[in-house]
């Protein structure tokens, strides 16, 4: 039987994954956007398990939500990279230096 | 173990390696497409604890709208893979370690000890007859009205940040103005007429067209 | 208990907000380049009726809508006013600059008044689910805000450091979000409540969720060490922004924090009165120092913002209603000081000038003395000096920090505003005590002016005579 | 009806309302408003004097109290009242304030109106300070203060003024916000901002000592004390004269105060223990700081080194109590060493604020303080040498004038205590003399110095006016002190009696550490 | 009475004031009329009061004029204490004083030659004179007149301040005022003793008045007080009381200032550098006779003091050059005299002495300024010589002070001189026999240098330059009449007033001496007249000493010196290391520049350099300062730019709290 802590620890992997995605890259912003959408990925794998095992849809009417944030999000955040890569000709997060200190 | 179970450890395992990939790839193209991966195999996920609607949602919305238009961003931003320089390995050990402690702590919450199914056990199955669309839509539609809008608004705000952020008036590209169009009346703003003395061979005096100059005047502004 | 019509009678400072922006971003499609103006007059419109709205709205007692998951209630009215009153405060301070540099445009107005309308929902949230998406409106348009300048190198920056963060902070929340849904079964704070307030401490799910919930909070503020984004996003947001962002989603965060602390996860204060003391103890001490080392204004004032969350954490953790009344108290005077602080840096900012540095500061004594005596009041405020109403805000924290019995931690705050004194008394010498280097005259519009004035004054009576808004801030935690 | 007219606030409001009427009119009618800031302080002055009129010199409790509130929500009221110790500080205050208008009358160009409006201002507040009861209202006057006192500096000071001021405001902020940690302890056990509900609070030893100290790092800083007397030189140096005269005759005996009202009554048991400590301070501040001021080349650094050396007679004299009772087992004296502090801070208000105004008669001809620039002014300012000449005899402390009276009774309060204390005290008699009539000689005294001395003129009306009146009341405290010491006695007194019963949660102890 | 008191005081300070204040109104004759109408006043008042002691027996007067001050019980009042003792000092003070008013009308003259070219300062200098002088004799009256130890140390203070003020007077001149600075802080030394002094008897009387401290002294005899090892009480008050006597009347070592003070014009060495002030010591010692009495070895203390500074401040008198200077030593030496009376418990024998030397020595100060009057301001008796044949009322009068000084038989001088010198011999203090080998020896001295000047001065050929002769006569009469009214009682006093001062007890209760130390006893037993006491005199060695002095000063300066002019240049160069320590005044002066003035300033100095500065501003103010703004740059490195950086911040964040709140 899948036992909730399976989803769980499958989120928290996820969530590791991604949030390990963020600050060992070094690359360019997109893949930091993308490792965004997997976080949330991973939380909305608790939900969902969550709602599951409590049998309580409201969980998944929080997961619904966060999609469409994270539509929305990834719609704005694309925007600013596209503001971004006209400005600095890059989106090297290496580069991404100028305001410091 | 069943064959659910089976079946879990399978997307699992797939969701992991495509998560993986997505942040270990050079090519943000690659990254993308393992990202659809693992969305894919979460929808999976999903629909094995019956969360059918949110698992279809997934594919539809997030793969084939958020994803494309990654892709999308991606291939439009044309990056040169080449110039970016992989500094991955500096910060390592700092960060495996990190990361190490981290699943560590959530190891030792999320663990069967407390999660497991002595403490959840599986739920009994849902009727037949049983849409999770219907509830979804029905919670949606009356309980979360309030919260619905707000997401409606969210959606519209996007809309016109995304818009004002990357929306650039080129003074090249001609186009058109409908409120300023709105706006032309009839008379001198339509028509100019213009008084010429008579030349010697008087002619049919020339209309004028009607202006381009409201255009003109939008570019110089921007 | 699906939606009623009487809900929206509750709702009505939000819809105003909502009708206001639609009104905006519709009217603006229709207007020249040189009606721009009529934005800014239909925005204030709607912003004073917002503010009649929570007048008429508002009272002593608790209403809820929407099935328990909306709540007004005299906090959230105290809190509502305060944030539209700053919002009022932006575009008045702002309308200059922005027309100076083509930036005074419709979306401008939409997405800050669209900011505004996500920080009402935080207000009044009963329940993480209309927290989160309150939250996610005001966040996104601030990310659009910070980059609204297209053509500034820093702003898009900022503005991509802002979102990857803020994402990053958004998914620590949700992931504490899903935690405590986990443990608890439930989004609304009143039924986590119940629950948390039967299971307490003890159990590690809780406190595991919280910890994550807290982070939430803390980048929202911009408390130590969640606090990257902010001297990085004060300096290349534009100016106007920066007063909007410095001011009214702190007290917003304050909003939040209550709503989730108090409301919901008083049952787990042992806990997160801890983690607060370290998160305060860490933003007073980086927020003070590093102020000193920086040169450029936006980024001091984000510092000493980072400074001043610590002290409004000190109040929180107090776990009383003492200090939250403190803390309410000192989010809503800090909103005004800083709305103040930057709407002068802002008319500072004249054509072509970009009073970014200290040095841009230097005779303003000199140039506009009245300007520079409402600066310096602010400066004096911030700096905790009395009669300015920075010292009752310090001195409210501080009684709540003692009042516990942690003297050491009263001390703590008091060595680094100390501290913190240096650099406010800097920016103070720029002002009188050094001779101009632009000699120009500061223009700006009467309103402006008036508006400066007015919230200068306030920083300088409400010192004096701060009965008034302290019983309206006890009376929201009182029962 | 003339004691329950509400002077205190009309003394503390009329001149804060003035200097805001001041500063706001601006220089447009420079002349109008330096005449306007005259007639406030002159009223507010005489405003002033009824306190002294009216007071019960008999009755140690506090008089024309007035109390209402204020943030109630906090208990915090708006609490005021004086007896002996705040009574003749305010008059203190509201006298010299006077001169400090006149003494800027047209030596500041720049911005006048603001330059008295900000002293206006600062006369107000520390007002403010004396004669505040509650606490917090204390405190709000107490660091309100800085505000004026910054600008002050910082616009109508010297070129290293930025350095100075932000100095003087950053050490002294420093201070102060220990003591506001304490307050709130002490309102949490007293359940009430009023400093007199602290004066009958319980404490035990461990808080008391570190209430002690949070208000010893206030005060000391405030008076100055050792070691945290730098910012004074500093301060001085670069504030405009009369910035110089408030700091030196008013500012620095708010420090005394505070001992007075709140050290001594609120922590006696801790103020006996630590006792040898202020008293090594105060010792400390005698000699070292003598011997400091005997080198120094700038006249308003040496004026000001010679403040900290005679506010460490007036420490002195606050906590010489203790060490009598131990040593003697009678507290005869005791009144005399507090009194003698008192005096001495009286004294030195009108000495040091002279003598800064002395050198501000200089500075304003010659641009320079250095001593090194100046000799024989005698010859071409006879009547302004005769001045400093008899505020640098007053300084050092001569008899018959009000230099002396605090001495000496601080003196004498401190033989019984301990000879070996009563010596290091006395060589202020060598000390002061030496550093002060050092500079006399070197400055007034000798062939004229060079040609820009050559060319000094004497010293005009004003100035004739400012330095006769302080000239004229030193002579008079020097030579009838009583009325003085009349009103503070009965108040000093009472404090001594009651800094005699212990604080500690024991019933009618006596203060720890002093059973004879 | 108290009316005719209050007169006495205050027509001198009024006198002073108007000189003062109006002086540039009232101009120079007004002023000095003003002042000595004063002093006048005051003076004839004096007079009429010492008759009304000797003639009318009037009683002790000592009442309160106003309360000053009431502290902690204590009162400190303003009053006069008028009995014998102080009725004589009234006289003395202000007969020399009038003497010395219009001494001053024709010293100070031509006041204006002694200030630079349009020095405002100089303008009024001569009516600022006579304030000055009118004032201290105000204040050496409060001294004396006083009832209490507070209004005696205000007169003992204000006595100083004018002191202070008249030896600076040309204040244009280095010296000058150097000397009055020195002079100020010597005598702050002795004052710091004495405000001790005080303070410890307001600690154990708990009262200021006279009356009452000496009535209650007896009981605190036994007292001991835990000092250096446990003294009594009375010890320890004296000695306290008499280092500001020390001070004031100039005994070693705090005698330093005297000699300089000669820099300030001339009648004022005469009044207060002779006569008055620096007696004021002496005064007090015998004021206070009831509390000496009480400490044998404070009076050993004061008799060793006094002795030791009789003899070797007059063996530098023999190596000064500078008239004034010689007289100032010799002021000293006589000082030592009436100290060392004091110490032998026969107070009446030094007020005696004190009485008689105010005479002679104001006369001879006041001849020595007559003679710089004449030498245009030269002071060097090398650069004098025959002035006798210019000035014969000078000259004249300077022998009867001279002879006075020497104890000659039959003037006031002799009488004084001998009395104490018979008293020290019948002492039984401790120290006593040395004190009177000293004071012995110290006649011969005096005799030695006094004439060595008076014969360098009057006698010989004129040395001076041509321009200077050309224009020597004798001075106007303003000057030599108060030579004459001086020389009258220097001549006549002793032997007048010998009988009822030292055998009748004319001072009566105002001393008071223990019987086992009555030194005066055996000459009181032993009396037979004036005459008697003189032959008497004649028999001892003292006589015979100063006649030994007096005889080889004749020979060197007299008869020697007639063919040999530089015979006194030759004796001091001869005079190898002991003239060389004389000339070196004991390296008291150097001593004290070094080590009190010079080491003072290095200590400043370094507390200030490195005390203040370094450690304090340096190290603890800007140190902190500069610590948070290295802090700041550390801190601010990490704010690095880097997105990365930032989310690893969030994420160390996260991961701390939870397992500070989790995992542990």
């Amino acid at each position: 039987m899948i036992a909730l802590s399976d989803y769980l620890l499958l989120g928290a992997v996820l969530f590791s994954i991604s949030v390990a995605g963020i600050f060992l890259n070094r690359k360019n912003v997109i893949t930091l956007l993308m490792c965004i959408e997997l976080m949330l990925l991973a939380v909305n794998m608790n939900f969902v398990a969550f709602s599951h095992f409590l049998g309580d849809a409201s969980g998944q009417i929080f997961v619904f939500f966060i999609l469409t944030v994270a539509a929305a999000e990834a719609a704005i955040g694309l925007a600013i990279l596209v503001v971004l890569f006209r400005n600095r000709g890059t989106i090297n997060v290496a580069d991404l230096d100028m305001l410091k200190g | 173990m069943g064959f659910e179970k089976f079946l879990f450890y399978i997307f699992a395992a797939i969701t992991v390696f495509a998560a993986g990939m997505v942040v270990t790839r050079r090519n943000p193209v690659h990254s993308v497409l393992y990202l659809v991966l693992a969305f894919v195999s979460s929808a999976a996920l999903w629909i094995l604890i019956e969360a059918e609607f949110l698992g279809i949602v997934l594919v539809l919305v997030y793969v084939g709208a958020v994803m494309v238009l990654f892709l999308f961003v991606v291939m439009m931003l044309d990056i040169d893979i080449a110039s970016i320089r992989a500094q991955f390995i500096r910060n390592l050990p700092l960060g495996l370690f990190v990361a190490g402690v981290m699943v560590l702590n959530m190891l030792l919450i999320l663990g069967p000890s407390n999660f497991g199914l002595e403490q959840f056990a599986k739920p009994d199955p849902r009727p037949a007859g049983y849409s999770n669309t219907a509830e979804l839509g029905l919670d949606l539609y009356t309980t979360y009205l309030y919260q619905f809008e707000i997401a409606a608004v969210i959606l519209l705000v996007a809309i016109i940040a995304a818009i004002r952020l990357t929306l650039r008036r080129r003074p090249e590209t001609k186009y058109q103005d409908p409120s300023q169009q709105v706006r032309v009346r009839k008379g001198p703003s339509r028509v100019r007429l213009i008084s010429m003395p008579p030349e010697r061979t008087p002619r049919p005096v020339p209309v004028a067209p009607a202006p381009a100059a409201t255009n003109d005047n939008k570019e110089t502004a921007e | 208990m699906p939606f009623q019509t009487e809900d929206l009678f509750t709702l009505l400072p939000e819809l105003v907000v909502l009708v206001t922006a639609c009104v905006v971003l519709v009217v603006d499609l229709y207007l020249r380049e040189d009606q721009k103006q009529t934005n800014h007059t239909l925005t204030v419109l709607g912003l004073l009726i917002t503010l009649g709205a929570i007048g008429l709205v508002g009272g002593s007692d608790v209403t809820t809508a929407f099935g328990g998951t909306y709540i007004r209630d005299p906090m959230s009215d105290l809190l509502k006013g305060a944030v539209v009153l700053v919002t009022l405060l932006t575009f008045v301070y702002s309308s200059n600059y922005m027309r100076e540099r083509n930036l005074w445009v419709g979306e401008y107005h939409v997405l800050i008044l669209f900011a505004l309308l996500g920080m009402l929902i935080m207000i009044s949230a009963n329940g993480f689910l209309t927290l989160y998406l309150g939250l996610e409106l005001l966040a996104l348009c601030l990310y659009a805000l910070v980059a609204f300048d297209r053509d500034s190198k820093g702003g898009a920056e900022a503005a991509m450091k802002y979102f990857v963060l803020g994402a990053l902070g958004s998914g620590m929340l949700l992931y504490g979000i899903s935690m405590l849904y986990g443990a608890t079964g439930g989004f609304d704070f009143p039924g986590i409540a119940e629950v948390v307030g039967r299971e307490g401490a003890d159990n590690k799910i809780l406190v595991f969720g919280l910890v994550f919930v807290i982070i939430g909070i803390a980048f929202k503020f911009g408390a130590v060490p969640f606090h990257m984004w902010a001297p990085d996003v004060y300096q290349g947001a534009p100016m106007p922004v920066v007063l909007f962002l410095s001011s009214a989603p702190k007290v917003a965060a304050f909003a939040m924090a209550a709503r989730v602390l108090i409301d919901a996860l008083a049952g787990l204060q042992a806990d997160w009165s801890e983690i607060l003391i370290i998160l305060s103890v860490l933003s007073m001490g980086v927020g003070n120092v590093v102020a000193i080392a920086q040169s450029n204004i936006k980024r001091m004032l984000a510092y000493s913002t980072i400074s001043h969350v610590g002290f409004i954490f000190l109040g929180l953790l107090a776990g009383n209603a003492d200090g939250y009344s403190a803390a309410m108290f000192y989010a809503v005077v800090y909103a005004l000081m800083s709305a103040g602080a930057f709407g002068v840096l802002v008319m500072i900012s004249q054509k072509g000038l970009e009073a970014e540095n200290l040095d841009d500061l230097k005779g303003l004594g000199e140039r506009d003395p009245w300007l520079a005596a409402m600066m310096a009041i602010l400066m004096f405020s911030m700096a905790g000096v009395p009669p300015m109403v920075g010292f009752i805000a310090k001195l409210l924290v501080l009684e709540a920090v003692v009042d516990l019995g942690l003297v050491w931690l009263a001390i703590v705050a008091v060595v680094f505003s100390i501290v913190g004194a240096f650099y406010y008394l800097r920016v103070v010498k720029m002002i009188y005590f050094d001779k101009p280097e632009v000699t120009t005259p500061i223009v700006m519009s009467g309103s402006a002016r008036l508006a400066i004035s007015a919230n200068g004054l306030a920083v300088l009576l409400v010192g004096m005579f701060p009965a008034a808004l302290l019983s309206l801030c006890e009376a929201a935690f009182v029962g | 009806m003339l004691a329950e007219f509400p002077w205190l606030t009309l003394v503390i409001w009329l001149p804060i309302i003035g200097g805001i009427a001041v500063i706001v009119s601006g220089d447009k009618a420079a002349e109008l408003t330096k005449w306007v800031a005259l007639t406030v302080s002159v009223l507010t002055f005489f405003a002033s004097l009824p306190l002294w009129l009216n007071f019960d010199a008999s009755n140690p409790a506090m008089q024309f109290v007035q109390r209402s509130d204020w943030i109630p929500t906090l208990d915090i009221e708006y609490y005021l009242g004086v007896d002996g110790i705040s009574m003749p500080l305010i008059l203190l205050t509201t006298f010299i304030t006077i001169f400090v208008v006149i003494a800027g009358w047209d030596v500041i160009t720049y911005k006048p109106s603001h330059y008295m409006g900000a002293f206006l201002i600062m006369e107000g507040i520390m007002v403010g300070v004396f004669s505040a009861l509650d606490a917090i209202l204390f405190y709000f006057f107490w660091e309100a203060m800085l505000i004026p006192m910054f600008i002050i500096i910082g616009v109508w000071g010297g070129p290293n003024r930025v350095y100075a001021t932000i100095k003087f405001f950053l050490y002294t902020f420093f201070g102060s916000v220990f003591m506001l940690v304490a307050l709130i302890y002490m309102y949490f056990q007293a359940d009430s901002f009023s400093i007199l509900d602290f004066h009958t609070l319980q404490i035990g030893m461990g808080a008391q000592i570190l209430i002690f100290i949070a208000f010893l790092l206030a005060f000391a800083v405030k008076v100055p004390m050792f070691p945290v007397h730098t910012w004074l030189p500093d301060a001085h140096v670069e504030a405009p004269t009369g910035g110089s005269v408030i700091l030196a005759a008013i500012m620095l005996k708010i420090g005394g105060y505070g001992f007075l009202r709140f050290s001594l009554p609120i922590t006696p048991d801790a103020s006996a223990y630590l006792d040898g400590l202020i008293i090594a301070l105060s010792l400390i501040a005698v000699v070292y700081i003598g011997l400091v001021a005997l080198v120094q080349k700038d006249m308003k650094k040496l004026i000001a080194y010679s403040s900290i050396a005679h506010m460490g007679f007036v420490t002195l004299g606050f906590f010489i109590v203790f060490t009598i009772v131990r040593q003697t087992g009678s507290d005869d004296g005791a009144v005399m060493g507090i009194s003698g502090g008192m005096v001495q801070m009286i004294s030195h208000g009108f000495i040091s604020g002279a003598l800064f105004l002395c050198v501000g008669v200089l500075y304003d001809r010659m641009h320079s303080r250095e001593i090194a620039d100046y000799g024989g002014v005698i010859h071409t300012m006879p009547w302004f040498g005769a001045f400093v000449v008899f505020f640098a005899m007053a300084n050092a402390g001569l008899p018959g004038t009000s230099g002396f009276v605090g001495e000496f009774m601080v003196i004498l309060a401190t033989f019984r205590a301990d000879f070996w204390y009563a010596f290091l005290a006395a060589t202020t008699l060598i000390l002061a003399a030496a550093f002060t009539l050092w500079m006399v000689k070197r400055v007034i005294f000798g062939e004229v110095g060079n040609d820009r001395v050559a060319k000094l003129r004497d010293l005009n009306p004003r100035e004739f006016l400012n330095l006769g009146v302080l000239a004229a009341v030193v002579l008079a405290v020097g030579i009838w002190p009583k009325p003085l010491v009349d009103v503070m006695e009965p108040t000093i007194e009472n404090l001594v009696e009651q800094i005699q019963v212990s604080k500690l949660p024991v019933p009618n102890a006596p203060v720890a550490g002093i059973q004879p | 009475m108290e009316n005719v008191y209050l007169t006495i005081v205050l027509a001198p300070l009024i006198g002073a004031i108007v000189a003062g204040f109006f002086g540039g109104v009232i101009g120079r004759a007004g002023a000095h009329w003003a002042a000595s109408t004063g002093v006048g006043i005051s003076a004839f008042l004096s007079l009429w009061v010492v008759g009304a002691f000797i003639w009318g027996g009037a009683p002790t007067f000592n009442e309160t004029v106003y309360t000053w001050m009431v502290s902690d019980g204590i009162r400190f009042e303003i009053g006069f204490l008028v009995d014998r003792l102080t009725a004589l000092m009234m006289g003395v003070v202000t007969f020399v004083s009038f003497a010395v008013h219009i001494y001053t009308i024709g010293y100070m003259a031509d006041d204006e030659h002694n200030w630079p070219e349009g020095s405002r300062a100089g303008r009024n200098s001569y009516q600022r004179f006579f304030s000055y002088i009118s004032l201290f004799t105000f204040s050496m009256l409060m001294l004396v007149m006083s009832n209490n130890f507070l209004q005696l140390f205000f007169g003992w203070e204000a006595v100083g301040l004018v002191s202070y003020l008249l030896i600076g007077f040309w204040s244009v001149r280095e010296s000058a005022v150097f000397a009055n600075l020195k002079a100020f802080l010597v005598n702050r030394v002795g004052d710091f003793g004495f405000i001790l002094g005080i303070a410890a008897i307001g600690m154990y009387f708990n009262s200021m008045d006279y009356a009452e401290v000496f009535a209650r002294a007896p009981e605190f005899a036994e007292t001991q007080v835990a000092l250096f090892g446990g003294v009594s009480l009375m010890t320890l008050i004296c000695i306290l009381l008499f280092i500001g006597a020390m001070g004031k009347s100039a005994q070693v070592p705090l005698h330093v200032w005297l000699p300089d003070s000669m820099e300030g014009p001339t009648p004022i060495s005469a009044l207060i550098h002779a006569a008055t002030m620096v007696t004021a010591g002496i005064f007090m010692v015998a004021r206070m006779s009831p509390l000496y009495e009480l400490s044998t070895t404070a009076l050993s203390f004061v008799l060793l003091i006094g002795a030791i500074t009789a003899f070797f401040m007059g063996l530098i008198g023999l190596v000064q050059n500078d008239i004034k200077r010689v007289v100032a030593y010799s002021t000293l030496s006589q000082l030592g005299y009436m100290i060392a009376a004091l110490g032998a418990s026969a107070y009446a024998a030094g007020i005696f002495h004190l009485m008689t030397h105010a005479f002679f020595k104001a006369l001879l100060f006041l001849a020595a300024g007559s003679v710089i009057m004449a030498m245009h301001h030269d002071q060097d008796i090398r650069n004098m010589g025959g002035l006798r044949r210019y000035m014969p009322i000078t000259w004249m009068t300077a022998l009867i002070g001279s002879l006075a000084l020497i104890a000659f038989p039959g003037f006031s001088g002799f009488f004084s001189k001998d009395a104490i010198i018979e008293a020290v011999g019948d002492s039984h203090a401790f120290g006593a026999g040395f004190a009177w080998l000293l004071l012995t020896l110290g006649a011969f001295v005096t005799a030695l240098y006094s004439f060595r000047m008076y014969y360098l001065v009057f006698h010989g050929k004129p040395r001076m330059d041509e321009h200077t002769r050309s224009h020597l006569h004798e001075t106007r009469w303003v000057v030599t009449l108060p030579l004459i009214a001086l020389a009258i009682p220097s001549v006549f006093i002793g032997w007048m007033t010998v009988e009822p001062l030292l055998v009748n007890n004319w001072l009566g209760d105002a001393i008071y001496v223990k019987p086992e130390h009555d030194s005066l006893r055996h000459l009181a037993e032993h009396w037979h007249g004036q005459k008697a006491f003189i032959l008497h005199g004649m028999s001892a060695p003292p006589f015979w000493l100063a006649m030994g002095g007096l005889l080889l000063a004749t020979y060197i300066w007299w008869f020697l010196h007639r063919s040999r002019p530089t015979i006194d240049e030759e004796l001091q160069a001869k005079s190898g290391p002991v003239g060389r320590i004389l000339a070196d005044k004991y390296g008291f002066d150097d001593f004290n520049q070094r080590v009190f003035a010079g080491g003072g300033r290095a200590i400043g100095q370094l507390f200030w350099g490195t005390g203040d500065r370094t450690l304090i501003d340096g190290g603890m103010v800007n140190g902190s300062a500069r610590l948070v703004g290295y802090l700041a740059g550390v801190i601010r490195q990490m704010q690095t730019g880097f997105l990365y950086h930032y989310a690893i911040a969030m994420i160390i964040g996260l991961v701390v709290l939870l397992t500070l709140f989790v995992a542990l």
